[in-house]
């Protein structure tokens, strides 16, 4: 509606506009979904029988999620560079590190594919552990997210952006900083989820 | 955020590239760490250690919190505080029970 | 002063702890009481004094006291004090004075979907195995291993508990399938039984279950004695999850235990006469 | 403040898939009235089997218990008792106080045009209702809807059926609160009319405030536990099952170290922020309405503030309170009964200040005011029967017994439902341009509040004698409820009255609907932004003209002036 002010613009006394406030309060809001299953993590951990965790946990396989980190924070370098691209005006930039990203995002849902059906073809499943419950839940819950972001980063790769990119630079520049907030999220989750459940 | 002229722009790209590269190193860090031979404490701290400096980075200056507004950091603040209680009410619970598992 | 609850529903309490748990009970209410009372007539009287007819303009600046905050920092004070000087003792001698076997009588409880299991240790006071595998719905319910060393004189009731006058009694609290909730309400005890825990709990009965029923006489309860009540949502049957609590002077108590040690030489495993199982309709 | 990107809407358009705040308020305000309908007549079902178990239930029993010939089964009473608290909490006040009120309110009291974004409002709305269908589809499975109790503990809710569709819905109305919370706070920081500062905001916006900061913070982990138990239904996980459990003659397979208390943990860390999500958004009503008919400001105001949003923080560290009989040892229940008791002070001071802003008033009795009135005391009774669940040594032998139900119903029934009765009458004019009829709205409130006690009241009495919830046949099966129970049948007898004396207002609502339309926007001299816009307010853009505030929110019967209130927007 165009008749509601601070889409774009900032108010001046809080020094924010809508959206990027909004996504704050959604992003709060994820912390504490992620922080539920962290907690039940934590607290399953500590009601195991001694070694349990480590044991299972060792199972996992930390190259495959070591190369996976990487190419998270990859991807987050690339988003920010796409939204910087367009701050500097240079759209095909901006699209060239928008596909970087995207690729990336693509490639950790291959490799965590692999991961999983490793684990089936072995005969682990989620029932398998306590451990293996709150690992497939909490890295099935990332790759949600992670497959949620890919949508709006393919929306905003597609012929959409060209349209947008000549109606309002503005709004796109707004709309990448505000799903960049949210990758750049979804990537700082597997940064904790990524020692907690490989390495300890 | 502020400041968001050419110049600036392109001091945060150099700024970007340096945030990637301390990522990719305290990864490696973090793994190599996890081969050796140490007590599971001392590898939970070193290990929570690197994922909060990784995460404060990707925090302060890919989602530019760092220069962000007042606002911002108290919700981040408010959340964390109660992210805390969620984490360690219910564990101190699990020391202070009555009768066993 | 515990009896004007009394009035109110209250069962007479008969254990040693159903004295100061009353007396909290009452307090609370008095300081409820207060509160409600003199807010009450506040109220009221605002209600008369300013009503617009009566009080056609309004003042600004109102009440320009602050007795108020006095009122917030009494209630402060009462508060603590109850939970520093009735409460929190109160609390501590519940979950920090468990008695062990030695000063105890010692009693399982497990409890199940709608029946308590009341399993005693037998003549040499010590528990015998559980074990999972053994669990037979029909013939061992506990899972008892007659077997292990301390199995043999082991006995178990289902839903009747006997205890002994005057003396303290260790009930050690599991469940076999969801959370259930072992309430004694004239002994004010009550605690959640959760599956895969084993909680203590303790308490010395004051009266036999022929004096309180004595107390009974003339009202609505009369003739009914003591229960063991489920008060946690345990399934379908949860409302008729009753269990029934004996209390028998010492000697007959022994002498209760004496005839149950018989039984088991008699019959061996079989312990399908002494089983009540309530109204009996499933 | 132009248009021009709007073409002509067909009526799917503006009435349906609305983005216009005032819209989905009024579809919130309306679902979920519908919601707290449905979920009373469970209830009224429920106290029928109460007061006469096992009987076969006159004119709907034939129809609704086929099976049994009429009579209700244990599994009808479980699921009926479930969805009750389920809808009347998650289907009913909820999106009544925040997403309807809230809705409806936050956008025209702060001046602003719209919420801060219309289309998440919108799917906001859509998600509840989804949720709702869930919730409703389950009782045509074969499994039945959900049967643990609205807690839904484990190990229960993983063995019964008909759970699996109540997470499922759970899972939408989460999201659709987490929209819609995250909606209300975007704006109120952003969208408050020029001049309009954080103290100058009227009482209700800051409760809102409150309110959507608790369901951002709270409900998220709900979410977790949610899919935690999913996976342990579903998927074979063992997250809240311990090893060596037998289920129905046959050992359960889990692999250990799950626990029970993992869930009350996490359930309890929303649902206890969720009771003041309940009762904030009410007492954000009543202040409003008590200072319009003291004609005087609200006492206190700043302390009111201080004071709710003290109560928001603690109500987050009190949880555990509703775990005291889960084997809590010393330390962990001495700081829950003293937080616990802590929390209680912000509430003495709410309750306090409302008392107070009657002194001195000029006080008219009208229905909005009669409704506003009662919550102080009823309230009170609801909080100060609070103080001894929260003291752990009396909760030992109140705890789950019926002197609970009637302690929070108190609450949220005589508390916030009636505060939302004076709510939707003190509103209504603003929301259709009509008046709702004094006669009726008092035919509706003395009975309302006469039989909301004679239903709530003896549920005290019953509770000091011990006697449990959720019992199928009430509890004629224990000894110690032998002496209460016969005050079953005056209750559900009350329910049933109070059921009926719903009918005025339903009357009322309709009649008032086809009635005269005034021109008046400000029938009861209020000093707040809704009342400067027409009635009702202008499609998308509410305002007819700019919004300017230079007035704190409640100068009523300021010294020295001729009229008696001072509108905010006035120069």
């Amino acid at each position: 509606m165009s008749n509601i002010p601070y889409i774009l613009e900032e108010r001046p006394d809080t020094g924010l506009n809508n959206s990027k406030l909004g996504v704050w309060i959604f992003l709060a809001s994820e912390v504490m979904l992620f922080g539920g299953l962290f907690s039940a993590y934590v607290f399953l951990r500590i009601a195991a029988p001694e070694g349990d965790f480590g044991y299972w946990g060792s199972k996992l396989n930390v190259p495959m999620a070591t190369f996976n980190t990487l190419l998270l924070i990859t991807s987050s370098v690339t988003m920010v560079m796409s939204w910087a691209s367009l701050k500097l005006e240079q759209f095909d930039k901006y699209k060239m590190y928008l596909g970087i990203t995207i690729l990336c995002g693509l490639a950790f849902l291959v490799v965590k594919y692999f991961e999983y059906t490793s684990k089936f073809d072995h005969g682990i499943y989620p029932s398998s552990s306590t451990f293996m419950g709150i690992y497939f839940t909490l890295t099935g819950l990332h790759v949600l997210h992670i497959i949620g972001g890919l949508l709006v980063l393919i929306f905003f790769w597609s012929k959409q952006s060209d349209k947008m990119w000549n109606e309002d630079k503005d709004l796109l520049a707004n709309r990448i900083e505000i799903t960049g907030l949210y990758w750049h999220f979804v990537d700082l989750v597997w940064i904790f989820l990524f020692p907690i459940l490989y390495l300890l | 955020m502020a400041g968001n002229s050419k110049e600036s722009i392109e001091h945060h790209i150099k700024i970007y590239i340096n945030v990637f590269i301390s990522l990719a190193v305290l990864t490696v860090v973090t793994v190599a760490v996890s081969y050796l031979e140490v007590s599971f404490i001392e590898a939970f701290f070193i290990a929570i250690t690197v994922a909060t400096i990784k995460g404060s980075l990707v925090l302060c200056y890919f989602m530019h919190l760092i220069s962000e507004r007042q606002a911002i950091i108290w919700l981040l603040v408010t959340t964390l505080v109660a992210f805390l209680i969620l984490l360690f009410i219910p564990l101190i619970s699990l020391t202070d029970q009555v009768g066993g598992w | 002063m515990t009896e004007i609850l009394q009035y109110f529903g209250l069962p007479v309490g008969i254990s040693s702890v159903s004295g100061r748990i009353d007396e909290i009970i009452v307090i609370v209410h008095y300081l409820m009481l207060v509160l409600f009372v003199g807010w009450g007539i506040f109220f009221i009287v605002s209600l008369i004094k300013f009503r617009e007819s009566k009080n056609k303009k309004a003042n600004y600046k109102g009440v320009e006291s602050h007795y108020s905050s006095v009122l917030e920092g009494a209630v402060a004070v009462i508060e603590i004090v109850i939970l520093f000087g009735f409460a929190f003792p109160i609390w501590a001698e519940r979950v920090n004075d468990v008695p062990d076997s030695r000063d105890a009588e010692y009693i399982r409880v497990i409890a199940q979907q709608y029946a308590w299991n009341i399993h005693y240790p037998g003549a040499d006071g010590i528990f015998g195995d559980t074990k999972v595998e053994l669990v037979d719905e029909q013939d061992n319910p506990i899972g008892l291993d007659r077997n292990s060393e301390f199995g043999k004189d082991d006995f178990y009731t289902i839903n009747q508990m006997h205890i002994p006058v005057d003396t303290k009694i260790r009930v050690d609290l599991s469940s076999k399938d969801v959370i259930h909730n072992f309430k004694l309400p004239e002994l004010r005890v009550s605690q959640d039984a959760i599956p895969g825990m084993t909680i203590p709990v303790h308490f010395t009965a004051t009266s036999t279950s022929k004096e309180f029923l004595e107390t009974a006489v003339g009202t609505k309860r009369e003739g009914k004695s003591l229960e063991i009540a489920c008060a946690q949502l345990c399934g379908l049957g949860h409302y008729r999850m009753k269990g029934y609590l004996t209390i028998h002077e010492q000697e007959d108590y022994s002498a209760w235990l004496e005839e149950q040690a018989g039984y088991l030489e008699e019959e061996g495993d079989d312990w399908g006469d002494d089983d009540d199982w309530g109204d009996d309709d499933w | 403040m132009s248009n021009d990107h709007h073409h002509e809407e067909n009526f799917i358009q503006k009435y349906v898939f609305s983005v216009d705040h005032k819209i989905i308020g009024l579809q919130y305000g309306i679902t979920s009235l519908l919601f707290l309908l449905f979920g009373f007549m469970l209830m009224m079902l429920m106290r029928y089997q109460i007061a006469y178990p096992e009987t076969v239930i006159p004119y709907f029993g034939e129809w609704l218990f086929a099976g049994s010939g009429g009579v209700m089964l244990p599994e009808n009473y479980n699921t009926l008792g479930a969805m009750h608290g389920t809808i009347m909490i998650f289907l009913g006040v909820v999106p009544l106080a925040v997403g309807a009120f809230g809705n409806y309110l936050v956008p025209l009291q702060i001046g602003a045009p719209d919420m801060a974004f219309p289309k998440l409002n919108a799917a906001s709305y859509w998600s509840y209702f989804v949720g709702g269908v869930v919730m409703m589809a389950s009782f045509f499975t074969p499994e039945g809807a959900a049967r643990s109790g609205w807690t839904s503990y484990p190990p229960l809710s993983i063995f019964e059926s008909g759970q699996t569709m109540w997470l499922l819905g759970m899972v939408f109305l989460i999201t659709s609160s987490l929209l819609g919370s995250m909606n209300i706070i975007v704006t109120i920081v952003q969208l408050r009319a020029p001049g309009l500062t954080w103290f100058r905001l009227p009482f209700f916006i800051w409760a809102q405030l409150v309110t959507s900061f608790l369901l951002i913070l709270a409900f998220p982990p709900l979410e977790s536990a949610a899919i935690l138990q999913l996976m342990d239904r579903l998927v074979g996980t063992s997250f809240f099952l311990p090893s060596g459990l037998v289920y129905a003659g046959s050992p359960v397979e889990a692999y250990g170290s799950g626990s029970p208390l993992l869930w009350q943990h996490l359930f309890w860390f929303l649902a206890h922020p969720e009771v003041y999500v309940l009762i904030l958004p009410a007492i954000g009503i009543v202040g409003e309405i008590i200072a319009n008919n003291t004609r005087k400001p609200l006492w206190g105001y700043k302390s009111l503030v201080y004071a709710i949003g003290f109560l928001g923080f603690m109500s987050f560290i009190v949880w555990a309170h509703h775990m005291f009989l889960t084997g809590m040892g010393q330390s962990m229940s001495a700081f829950f009964q003293l937080t616990t008791m802590i929390i209680s002070i912000p509430s003495v001071v709410v309750l306090t200040a409302f008392f107070i802003s009657l002194w001195g008033g000029s006080i008219r009795f009208n229905t909005p005011m009669l409704f506003a009135l009662s919550f102080l005391p009823m309230f009170g009774i609801g909080g100060l029967t609070g103080l001894p669940l929260g003291v752990a040594a009396s909760d030992i032998f109140l705890h789950d017994t019926y002197y609970v139900i009637g302690h929070f119903h108190y609450v949220v029934a005589p508390g916030t439902i009636f505060a939302l009765f004076a709510g939707i009458y003190y509103w209504f004019p603003k929301v259709t341009g009509k008046r709702m009829s004094e006669t009726l709205g008092k035919l509706h409130f003395w009975p309302s509040l006469l039989f909301m006690n004679g239903v709530f009241m003896p549920m005290f009495i019953q509770g000091l004698a011990g006697l449990s919830r959720r019992m199928y046949d009430g509890g004629q099966q224990y000894a110690h409820a032998s002496d209460v129970l016969h005050w079953n049948e005056f209750m559900t007898i009350s329910a049933f009255c109070l059921g009926a004396a719903q009918i005025p207002f339903i009357v009322n609502l309709i009649i008032s609907l086809a009635g005269q339309k005034s021109d008046d926007r400000n029938p009861w001299k209020s000093t707040t932004i809704e009342w400067s816009a027409p009635s009702p307010p202008l499609p998308h853009v509410n305002f007819d003209s700019s919004v300017e505030v230079n007035h704190g929110p409640y100068e009523y019967s300021v010294p020295g002036q001729d009229e008696d209130y001072c509108p905010q927007t006035s120069p």
